[in-house]
């Protein structure tokens, strides 16, 4: 009690203060909404300007900005974007879908896969299909992600001509959503199922040397049975607190593949929100993402201390 | 995707439940093994360290040789980078990697990147190993309410979406390298710190400490002469595989055209191959060349990081 | 004569948790003395306190009730100085001896790191270095070793060879031997006592074996099985 | 205490057992020429102080020594020599035919597995049994080792004292009624009173099962009050081999002589010298630089020579009653 | 192993449920498609408030004049445009064709309804606000009487897109209707659908179009977030033509096109040009002769021959390009380091310690600021190379467009390179006016120039309607611009369209390139 409790302190904690710096890091930043906000040529006059910024409530002293901001995440109003002449709430709600159209299956299979794979790597680390496995995974573990993304357009989309190049879709239908999706859900699970392998193999190496593991091969236990019913558990529970973090990674980091692959998702609309100082959107999305870590984070805790018992006792 | 998590993420990151709270319970996890015992396990291991190291050996003369060539640049170079021949020059006898849209020769170019791409590497995770060293050290050695502060800002940082972050700071600032590399310090030290906390809060316990402690050495002394050498072997690897993540992070923000364009590295010579048509004319030469460079850099670091980790994974076998 | 150290009514109890505090008493009214020359036995099961109250007595760790006495001050009245005297002069050696030098550290840095905090010379470091290794019966080829490549004993004896540096009256032996195995337990304990008499230094043996408190101990305390409340 | 049957078979005959580890620094011999038999009901205690091999004795029976130790001689069961096996052939041995039971029984237990899962798994991988019967079964077995109830058999490792899991461990160990069941240490890390508890239902319940123990052990106390017999190694090698009280009572070997000196009630008496180096160790008999009626024949290496003792077993039976490794017999 | 196969169930329900989907297959049609490919991306599909889209919907809703292939102002939606004497009176007479894509006939009102609309609630159509006192409907016209004179009145009309009256007058705040379905136009072209998601804009014939009929069905805008990957699809076909709002194609990627040759190439001259900027309210900017000096610094070929790929030309010192009405020849820029040399020479500027960097007139070493954004970077090197040799070290800041901007405004640089779009350079009193007057504010300008003799000329051009006055005017300007060097320009580039040689009847006006009524009425597809 005291211990989740305690846990959930730190979790508001956390929040207050980054969500505050959510305020701040914007604000603190050169250049001014108001830029980028018309068009390039375009030639404002003063008197225009002052009533943007009236409009925008950016002439109103920063600490009421600050508690109008804290008054809206209250009341899950995210502010108006007017560089994208919406409701910011509506415009991320938009984007989140796809993105996580595109981060959920990747980051599942990319778990499972690469926790499965990398245990079979750890756990049988002298086998030449494990060696050459590990090799191809740490070499893309070590690639730049837009590189590879790059890579992956150039001789899937162009070269061979076997998915589209951009978007979510051209004609809306379930199986063109998922032709489009296909390299961009690929790479981003290879990389989700690279960073799971070598962790899990990392893992499952360690684990490999411990006493229970041996005391079940003394039991009488055979090597896959050993790997799956004991290794595999324990070897996994770091790998949750990871997959949790990652979450927040992959949502924002889901980035170069839209931009790689002009995917109008949450990577791309904070980039955009960046380069033209849309505050209210990259709050916004700032502010999302970060409840969702803090979700996934949360839910991690949830789920180690149901696969570790030591965490529900203490 | 963002290249940081990757590395941080080695198993070392439990939450405290892992670790045994009260005295009882931690006898209970100590191993004790005797020395037969000791040196069977050693031996065990003895082939899959020294598997481990061939591979790591590998890696590090690929490190040397990249160090090297960070340092022997002017000799190694065949011209100025900044030397301007005819643009758009095919690989030939002349230029082996042909020029670029400048007409600078590539190989050249490539030479001399080595050195701003291992600078901002090793930059950024000194910055992220000494903070995350010493928040680390600090957290696990006095335990309690210095602790729970340190950690709790350790969990902020682990909490804010780096990557925008990063793009919004090296933004602001104008974009050099040293912020680059100073920026991704700042936030990269998290989970140093938690590797280094945990390691801190088992040495802290170990009879030399505890001994030390009886014999009135002050806490400075504890922490620098005692915690910290014997925690050291934990932040190497994190400091290698540290590099190896900021320079990920150093190319995707130039390929973002945030980096610093005024000097030579991999990264900014990716993003002009990109912008300037090299990607497009299927230049090869032009944007693969650094693109494996990092790829090949980050291997090697990260072979060697694992090799140095699984070395330790042995160790802790053998405490 | 005048004990050198001595506990009046010593208590010591633990709280956990944050908003509901839990309380557990590690230690509970306990009172001893410590005379030079002589050796009080402590004995207990497992988790009665008998480490706590080592630590306790050598300053380390400070009791929630009861009074400490060194030289018949009160260790907590005492001035900055008597408190240095203090802890210099009540010393302890643990249980562990492999794990009470450090791993990254040769003999011989671990015991100049002693001199060099007590300010000694550098000149005097090599024959006092001699003279310890003397008194504990090791030879100084050790010194460049490190932990790892000497046995238990030996450890133990650079251990006790270290404390013995600061001209300690008291000692808190906390189960010194019960790592090692009976040949080299049987050569610690002679070796304590051998140093008891030649420097008339007061021990607190804490111990689970009986035979060894039986050899050693002119006192004996035993401790039972703390509650928690 | 079981009194053992002379006449039967050895159950398990180790002939001529040497493991050797090779090290940046050298080989390390870490056990020489072993050579004894276990009978069926007996408890065999292997003592000797920390390093001295027997523990790699124990392993190297099982198997489970890392595959870059070198092993060398034969551990004959039931016919067949255990070291020639092959894994999987092993992995059917292990458990169900020869049980271990390690040191640090709270590493040895998956720590996120409720113990009684841990017992039942046997059941259930080996024989097949259901998870409800396997369950029940091992909770039976839990209740013999005086751990009853539902709530132990919901318990975590973690959540109990080292004896409790040393309880747990070996119950999972006898759960398959093994025929020898090997106890590495079992006491290390247990208060001496808990050593002896753990260890005496041990001893109970082998007997109800029948099976024959091998028991390894630093403590010489505990070997005299459990075992029947007692192998003494010093230095991977087994310096004299014979009924426990006998050994206890009329030390052959200078060594077991001068060990015994060193126990408490014998008043504490160490050993000369410093122990030997397994990579370099003495030539000739290995305690010879510590002995103290050494003579020049020493420097050669002695054999196994068979003594007459005051042995209950009749003469001429075909155990080894009393065997001693030193020139002097 | 019970892990394993549920994990396993689990991986196996996932790639059914992608593959299941993808079994469908998509419809077939005859229908004659143009598909333009852009980088111009649109952030949300509103017409007012984003400027990319805003750009889309000249087609749908054409503006009121337009620019011809030369240059010159001619009626679009208007069918006649006239100035009284003064200068404040405009009047443009509405074609009576034109019909709204719902059928209603548009008129008069509409564009009155239009301008008073914008005039009152777009941000960026502030200045009507002090310049159109009054706007009236007179039979089939459009009276607009000015407050001050303003001749070019008709060539701001060449950018505002006409919207309807029965459509927007239930709107209140423009800049925040977003619509990503069908939107009203009366051009041979409506949007049809704004799809975000699929970075496509649809549009459709306009049924009621009564005009020249278009050679093809509808149109789509396909727009990339990456550049390579727009070449790509240009390569592969998914695209037929590119466009660019006041940009060129790459011309790194233009030679990769050719190759395939299944390309051809629009080609026109911009009137846009790459130029460096100067602070001229700082020193040493503000000294004439060190511009002088500096400009004659400058590799003008290598430029070209690097940055432009020699799709361009070296310029002249008066910076208005050839394309630009009223170009008068100036001065073609010279390198000439030693006569650059002699000029600082004789101003003054020395390097008495010898360190190769000459010393201000403070005599500290000279280090300029040099402001750039990543877009410029290599011309920002050379030229910051070309400034070495002549002794002038700079330190080259690299900012986002943001930090420009915001750094540009408060004058924390000496020097920048920057662009000049062909509306820019058209804007206030024409021919890069607009980027130096001191007196207006905007995302691209530099408003450094406060030289009363060059305000003076600005004010003159934008009151005078007579022609020969207009070229006299742009004559001097010139002249002013030659002589003074407020700005230096780079090059003077080309603007190149790549389209599928598919297509044909490519027409491209200076201000919008392709993206006019008339290209879109000209262009068929071989059949």
């Amino acid at each position: 009690m005291s211990l989740t409790a305690k846990r959930a302190s730190r979790y508001i904690i956390a929040l207050v203060i980054i969500f505050t710096l959510n305020f701040v890091i914007p604000r603190a930043m050169p250049g001014d909404p108001l830029t980028n906000l018309l068009g390039e040529d375009v030639i404002l006059t003063d008197s225009s300007v002052i009533e943007l910024r009236s409009e925008m409530g950016l002439d109103r002293p920063l600490f009421e900005q600050y508690l109008d901001y804290w008054h809206g995440i209250l009341h899950l109003d995210l502010g108006y974007s007017f560089h994208r002449h919406s409701p910011v709430a509506e415009i991320i709600f938009a984007r989140m879908k796809w993105t996580l159209l595109l981060a959920v299956p990747s980051l599942l299979t990319g778990g499972i896969l690469g926790t499965i794979l990398g245990a079979l790597a750890g756990w049988r680390s002298a086998n030449s299909c494990q060696k050459a496995s590990t090799a191809f995974f740490l070499a893309i573990y070590c690639t730049p992600p837009y590189f590879l993304c790059l890579l992956a357009l150039y001789l899937f989309s162009f070269k061979l001509d076997i998915f589209p190049l951009k978007g979510f879709y051209d004609t809306g239908s379930a199986a063109d959503i998922a032709l489009h999706l296909f390299l961009p859900v690929l790479v981003m699970t290879l990389f989700s199922l690279s960073r799971n392998y070598m962790i899990m193999r990392g893992s499952v190496l360690q684990e490999k040397s411990s006493l229970y593991a041996a005391f079940a091969r003394a039991k009488g236990l055979y090597d896959a049975e050993i790997l799956f019913r004991h290794v595999f558990k324990n070897a996994l529970l770091p790998i949750i607190t990871l997959l949790a973090m990652d979450f927040g990674f992959i949502l924002s980091g889901a980035l170069f593949v839209e931009i790689v692959f002009s995917m109008n998702g949450m990577g791309n609309l904070i980039y955009d929100a960046l380069l033209s100082r849309d505050y209210p959107v990259l709050q916004g999305s700032f502010l999302i993402i970060t409840l969702m870590v803090v979700s996934a984070n949360l839910l991690a805790d949830i789920l180690y201390s149901r696969l570790d018992p030591r965490v529900r006792w203490h | 995707m963002i290249p940081d998590a990757t590395l941080c993420a080695s198993p070392e990151i439990m939450p405290e439940a892992a670790e045994c709270p009260d005295e009882n319970k931690r006898q209970c996890c100590k191993r004790e093994y005797s020395r037969t015992e000791r040196i069977s396990m050693s031996l065990c291991s003895a082939r899959e360290v020294l598997r481990m190291q061939k591979m790591s050996l590998v890696g590090l003369l690929l490190f040397l040789s990249f160090v090297l060539m960070a340092v022997f640049s002017e000799e190694l170079a065949p011209f100025d980078p900044w030397m301007r021949f005819e643009p758009y020059l095919l690989p030939g006898s002349e230029h082996l990697l042909g020029t670029n849209d400048m007409g600078n020769d590539i190989l050249s170019e490539l030479i001399y990147s080595t050195r701003i791409s291992l600078f901002v590497g090793f930059a950024a995770a000194l910055m992220a190993t000494l903070i995350g060293t010493i928040v680390g050290l600090l957290a696990g050695y006095y335990k309690g309410m210095t602790d729970e502060i340190l950690m709790g800002i350790t969990d902020i940082f682990l909490m804010i979406p780096q990557i925008p972050l990063i793009i919004v700071i090296a933004s602001f600032l104008r974009p050099s390298f040293w912020i680059v590399a100073l920026l991704m310090g700042a936030l990269w030290w998290t989970s140093t710190a938690r590797v280094v906390r945990s390691r801190t809060l088992q040495v802290r316990e170990m009879g030399f400490v505890q001994a030390s402690r009886a014999l009135g050495f002050s806490d400075l002394h504890i922490i620098f002469t005692d915690v910290l050498p014997n925690t050291c072997h934990v932040i190497a690897p994190k400091f290698l595989l540290s590099i190896a993540s900021a320079m990920i992070a150093e190319a995707s923000i130039s390929f973002l055209g945030l980096g610093d364009p005024t000097m030579k590295s991999w990264g900014t010579m990716i993003n002009f191959a990109f912008t300037r048509g090299g990607f497009i004319n299927g230049y090869w030469w032009w944007y693969l060349t650094p693109g494996l460079c990092i790829t090949l850099f980050v291997l090697c670091v990260v072979l060697m990081g694992f090799a140095w980790e699984e070395q330790e994974r042995t160790n802790q076998r053998l405490e | 004569m005048l004990a050198i150290l001595k506990a009046v009514d010593v208590g010591r109890v633990y709280e956990s948790g944050l908003i509901f505090k839990k309380r557990y008493a590690a230690l509970e009214g306990i009172s001893l003395e410590m005379e030079a020359g002589k050796t009080v036995g402590l004995m207990g099961p497992s988790g009665s306190g008998k480490t706590t109250l080592g630590k306790i007595l050598a300053g380390l760790e400070r009791p929630t009730s009861g009074r400490i006495f060194f030289a018949g001050k009160e260790i907590g009245s005492m001035s900055g100085r008597e408190t240095a005297i203090f802890r210099r002069a009540v010393q302890m050696v643990f249980q562990d001896p492999e794990g009470s030098l450090n791993p990254r550290k040769s003999i011989g840095q671990s015991i100049s790191e002693v001199l060099s905090m007590l300010k000694i010379p550098g000149r005097r470091w090599q024959e006092m270095t001699g003279e310890m290794l003397e008194k504990v019966g090791l030879s100084d080829e050790l010194l460049c070793r490190y932990p790892g490549q000497i046995s238990g004993g030996q450890c133990q004896r650079v251990a006790l060879g270290r404390v013995l540096l600061l001209q300690p009256q008291a000692i808190i032996l906390d189960e010194p031997t019960s790592a090692l195995d009976i040949s080299v337990q049987a050569q610690i304990l002679n070796l304590l006592k051998d140093l008891q008499r030649d420097l008339g230094l007061a021990y607190l043996l804490i111990s689970h074996q009986p035979e060894v408190i039986r050899f050693m101990a002119h006192d004996t305390i035993i401790l039972v099985q703390s509650r928690t409340s | 205490m079981n009194s053992r049957r002379p006449d039967d078979a050895p159950i398990l005959q180790i002939e001529d057992l040497s493991v050797s580890f090779s090290t940046a620094t050298g080989q390390v011999k870490a056990a020489e020429n072993v050579c004894f038999k276990l009978y069926k009901g007996e408890t065999l205690a292997l003592v000797g102080e920390t390093g001295c091999g027997k523990s790699v004795v124990a392993s190297s029976i099982m198997q489970l020594l890392p595959n870059n130790a070198h092993i060398q001689g034969r551990a004959i069961y039931a016919g067949r020599d255990l070291l020639s096996l092959s894994e999987k052939e092993m992995s059917r041995i292990r458990g169900s035919e020869i049980a271990i039971v390690f040191q640090n029984p709270s590493l040895a237990l998956n720590p996120i597995m409720r113990v009684s899962e841990q017992i039942a798994e046997m059941l259930q991988v080996r024989k097949g049994y259901p998870a409800a019967q396997s369950l029940e079964l091992a909770g039976e077995m839990l209740h013999r080792l005086g751990l009853q109830g539902d709530d132990k058999m919901r318990m975590y490792p973690f959540q109990f004292s080292g004896g409790m899991n040393q309880r747990v461990m070996i119950a999972a160990s006898m759960i398959l009624s093994p025929r020898i069941i090997i106890a590495d240490e079992p006491s290390k890390g247990l208060d001496g009173a808990l050593a002896a508890e753990v260890m005496a239902e041990m001893a109970r319940i082998k007997n109800q099962v029948g099976a024959s123990l091998l028991l390894i052990t630093h403590d010489l106390n505990l070997a005299r009050n459990i075992s029947d017999r007692m192998a003494v190694m010093y230095c991977g090698e087994i310096m004299e081999i014979g009924e426990s009280e006998e050994i206890f009572s009329l030390p052959r070997h200078p060594y077991t002589a001068a060990l015994l000196r060193c126990l408490p009630e014998r008043g504490f008496q160490p050993i000369p010298g410093p122990s030997p180096s397994m990579i370099k160790p003495p030539a000739g008999c290995k305690f010879h630089p510590r002995c103290p009626n050494i003579s020049e024949v020493c420097r050669r290496k002695p054999k196994m020579t068979r003594v007459e003792g005051r042995g209950t077993a009749p003469a001429g039976s075909e155990s080894e009653i009393r065997e001693v490794k030193c020139w002097r017999y | 192993m019970r892990h394993n196969l549920r994990n396993l169930a689990f991986v196996l329900f996932l790639s059914i449920l992608i593959l299941g989907t993808a079994c469908q297959g998509g419809e077939e049609s005859s229908k004659v498609v143009l598909k333009i490919g852009t980088p111009n991306v649109v952030k949300s599909a509103s017409i007012l408030g984003d400027s990319n889209m805003g750009v889309w919907t000249h087609l749908s809703n054409p503006t009121l004049m337009k620019m011809t292939e030369d240059g010159k102002i001619a009626g679009l939606t208007a069918k006649s445009s006239e100035v009284s004497e003064d200068g404040k009176v405009w009047k443009f007479v509405i074609n009576d064709d034109l019909y709204w894509s719902d059928g209603q006939k548009l008129t008069p009102d509409d564009v009155q309804f239009t301008f008073s609309y914008l005039r009152d609630n777009l941000p960026s159509a502030g200045w009507m606000k002090s310049t159109i006192e009054n706007i009236s409907v007179e039979d089939n016209a459009v009276v607009f009487r000015l407050s001050k004179p303003y001749s070019r009145l008709n060539l701001e009309f060449a950018t505002y897109p006409i919207q309807s009256r029965h459509i927007w007058e239930k709107v209140d705040k423009p800049m925040e209707h977003t619509n990503e379905g069908e939107i009203v136009g009366f051009g041979p072209f409506y949007i049809t659908k704004t799809d975000l998601d699929a970075a496509v804009i649809y549009l459709e014939k306009n049924p009621y179009w009564k005009g020249q009929a278009p050679k093809f069905d509808a149109l789509e805008i396909h727009t990339f977030s990456n550049m390579d990957v727009l070449s790509l699809a240009l390569e592969k076909g998914e695209v037929d033509a590119y466009y660019k709002y006041a940009g060129t194609y790459p011309y790194a990627s233009i030679q990769k096109l050719k190759d395939t040759d299944n390309f051809d190439f629009v080609e026109t001259d911009n009137i846009g040009l790459i130029f460096l900027g100067m602070n001229l309210q700082k020193e040493p900017m503000s000294d004439k002769e060190f511009r002088k000096a500096l400009s004659y610094a400058i590799n003008y070929s290598e430029i070209l021959k690097l940055d432009g790929l020699g799709y361009g030309q070296v310029p002249n010192a008066g910076f208005v390009p050839p394309s630009m009405m009223d170009f008068k020849e100036t001065e073609k820029l010279e390198y000439n380091l030693t006569q650059a040399k002699s000029i600082l020479e004789a101003a003054g500027y020395k390097d008495s310690n010898g360190n190769g960097i000459l010393e201000d007139k403070s005599g500290k070493d000279m280090k300029l600021a040099f402001l750039t954004r990543n877009d410029y970077m290599r011309t920002t090197e050379l030229v910051s190379e070309y400034m070495k040799a002549l002794g002038i070290d700079s330190e080259i800041k690299t900012v986002d467009s943001s930090t420009w901007i915001k750094q540009k405004d408060a004058g924390e640089y000496d020097i920048t390179v920057t662009r000049s779009t062909p509306w820019g350079m058209l804007m206030h009193a024409n021919w890069g006016t607009g980027y130096f007057d001191s007196r207006r504010t905007g995302e691209g300008v530099l408003h450094v120039l406060d030289d009363p003799v060059f305000l003076k000329l600005c004010d003159d051009i934008l009151s005078s309607t007579s022609d020969d006055q207009l070229k006299d005017y742009a004559y001097q300007l010139q002249d002013y611009y030659a002589e003074n060097l407020p700005a230096i320009a780079l090059y003077w580039n080309k603007v190149e369209t790549p389209y599928n040689k598919a297509w044909k009847g490519w027409y491209s006006d200076p201000l919008y390139g392709i993206f006019n009524v008339d290209n879109f009425l000209s262009v068929e597809k071989e059949q």
